[in-house]
């Protein structure tokens, strides 16, 4: 943003890229929930560089107790998994899902943007409205767009809150999706062509501007 | 229970025990295709190769032995086993050239697909809920520190806005019909108050029409109102025992007259 | 396993310092509460020593965005007390004038000086204390001088603060309603009595204090 080769200097110059660095690293401390980095942008002084704070910061960790952590296009300090072993005191007990709950979940996420007869489809069961609900409620699964099908049906796609959970940087990271798609076993929708696998998350693409910074730390 | 009264019908230990073993399996399953998926695994190869023939015959099969024990399936099952049927007489005659739709083929090869999509889904499944999960493996900070939002609310209004309000307010007296207007109004008060000081000069009886208020007799409207209000105001009067009423007969002009002292 | 031979050595070897200062890093910040340094140790693996590697984990956030702070008898990790800025953000909202506030205040601008009976009886509605609170503190409206009658009530004028929002040079160049009426703001009239609708004119006229609004209610 404030690269020194403008000649036009910003009226006010971007904190040291040291004390920017600081900056994320409070941040990102002070919030349970994955920040942003156009709220970082937005929180820390004018011309400021989240993103590449961002890649310093996550140097700065890698390996501690402590790491950064991407989701989708936000950034939380996590422990490290390593250490879960430490925190049976901080272990929240989940509710323990369904079997129906957790193939429904695995489909919304390997199949998004998913139909519930699509779901359904792929099950061969039908689907409960609760199963469906609680995946809501956990915040796994959303409200996609609707389908330009007859019914105009409502699709389901995976949340941050579900990326997050999990420990993955985006939908594109979940295990086992490439050897799905070389198998052609996320096709077969109706009416999808050849393209079918392609569009699988379209969502992601959508949301993900920044594809440029995922690579920076690839 | 519809299970019990299978049970009754059967007699031997054994045809009961393997009927308990199948009520428990029909209970395990989630549907037709899970079912399949299982009796696939007694072929023992990998479900690209599971030969659909065969499944079909396992699964009618097992429907089959389900129907002996007199147990009740649920309709897709019933419904899965006689697609099943129609698809394994498909495989098994020579395909006939003038018949539309999929060949038989081409269904079973969709059947092994859905199976094979199925398993794959259960195996993403198992490995989701085995990666390192929030709250389980790693966590988030304990002490999230609450973001003081300071919210400045400004407020705009437009001149228009401003206008628009105002002709609002003034049209909506035009939408008030029961509110007439106070100037074409002689109200009680004022009879009144007119009539007041005045019933004093009237020691004798006068006729009401003669205290209206200059002005107020031409217009038919304003002499209605005046009135009205002037009788009104003399009927107060009479009742506060400050005057006197009388009406020779009906419609006759009313007549008033200030009451005469007792002493 | 180890040399449990060796009478000296523990059963199982501390794990190192770095591993140690890993974990304190990851119970402090997973923690809700401050942590003490005998629940530490108690957490950590046998043999290690938590106070040892707090002095390591302070040494390493020295100066960075979060610190380790000791809260009595127990250890913690804070934002450094410089960044607290970043733990605020603002936001301006635009909000549009209630519409019982743009009347009130039209009101006043067209009447004033105004006392709040004046005000309900134009407006038909009991005009709430927020509503003229609001109006005051946005400093569109102040107050007048008393009225001189029973009670004397306060009365309500408009400000410069309000001449200066509006861009008018002063309340007399409000429009009137004729004028309203051919801008095409007021919309037609509802046929009534054929007196109503000849009489609403020289009504507005009084009302429009185009020539001299002080003296309109004194």
């Amino acid at each position: 943003m404030t690269d020194a080769a403008n000649p036009e200097r910003p009226l006010f110059d971007a904190p040291p890229m040291a004390e920017q660095e600081r900056m994320v690293e409070a941040i990102l401390f002070a919030s349970a929930d994955p920040v942003g980095v156009a709220e970082l942008n937005a929180r820390m002084p004018h011309g400021a560089d989240a993103a590449e704070a961002l890649v310093h910061l996550r140097r700065r960790y890698a390996g501690r107790g402590v790491e950064v952590v991407r989701v989708g296009d936000a950034w939380a300090f996590r422990t490290a998994p390593d250490l879960g072993f430490l925190m049976q005191k901080e272990t929240v007990e989940t509710r323990k899902l369904s079997r129906a709950a957790i193939e429904t979940l695995a489909i919304v996420a390997y199949h998004q943007p998913v139909t519930r007869a699509e779901i359904e489809e792929i099950r061969g069961v039908s689907v409960s409205r609760g199963t469906v609900d609680q995946l809501l409620e956990l915040e796994w699964i959303k409200f996609g767009r609707r389908r330009m099908t007859p019914g105009r049906p409502v699709t389901y796609v995976v949340t941050e809150e579900f990326l997050d959970h999990f420990g993955l940087e985006n939908a594109r990271d979940l295990p086992g999706l490439k050897e799905l798609r070389a198998a052609g076993l996320l096709e077969s929708r109706p009416q999808m062509g050849p393209m079918a696998a392609g569009e699988a998350e379209p969502d992601d693409d959508d949301a993900v501007p920044d594809t440029d910074q995922g690579e920076m730390f690839e | 229970m519809a299970e019990d009264t299978a049970y009754d019908n059967v007699t031997s230990v054994e045809a009961r025990r393997a009927a308990e073993a199948l009520i428990v399996d029909v209970d395990g399953f989630e549907g037709p295709l899970d079912l399949l998926l299982t009796l696939s695994r007694t072929q023992k190869v990998d479900l690209r190769r599971v030969s659909v023939l065969q499944l079909s015959e396992q699964y009618l099969a097992f429907i089959e032995t389900a129907r002996d024990l007199r147990i009740e399936l649920a309709a897709d099952y019933l419904v899965m086993a006689a697609w099943l049927a129609f698809l394994k007489s498909r495989l098994l005659l020579p395909p006939d050239p003038a018949e539309e739709g999929p060949s038989g083929e081409e269904l079973a090869a969709h059947l092994a697909f859905q199976l094979e999509r199925l398993q794959a889904m259960r195996e993403m499944a198992a490995r989701l809920m085995g990666r390192d999960q929030k709250g389980r493996d790693f966590f988030v900070r304990g002490v999230p520190e609450t973001m003081a939002r300071l919210r400045r609310v400004t407020y705009s209004a437009t001149l228009l806005d401003l206008m628009q309000a105002y002709a609002r307010i003034r049209t909506r007296d035009e939408f008030r019909p029961f509110v007439m207007d106070r100037d074409r109004i002689l109200t009680l008060e004022q009879a009144l108050d007119r009539m007041r000081p005045l019933i004093g000069f009237a020691g004798d009886w006068t006729d009401l029409s003669s205290y209206l208020p200059d002005g107020w007799t031409d217009d038919p409207g304003l002499r209605r109102s005046a009135t009205a209000a002037t009788f009104a105001a003399s009927l107060q009067l009479a009742k506060e025992g400050a005057l006197e009423l009388r009406q020779s007969e009906l419609y006759a002009p009313i007549q008033l007259r200030r009451r005469p002292r007792d002493d």
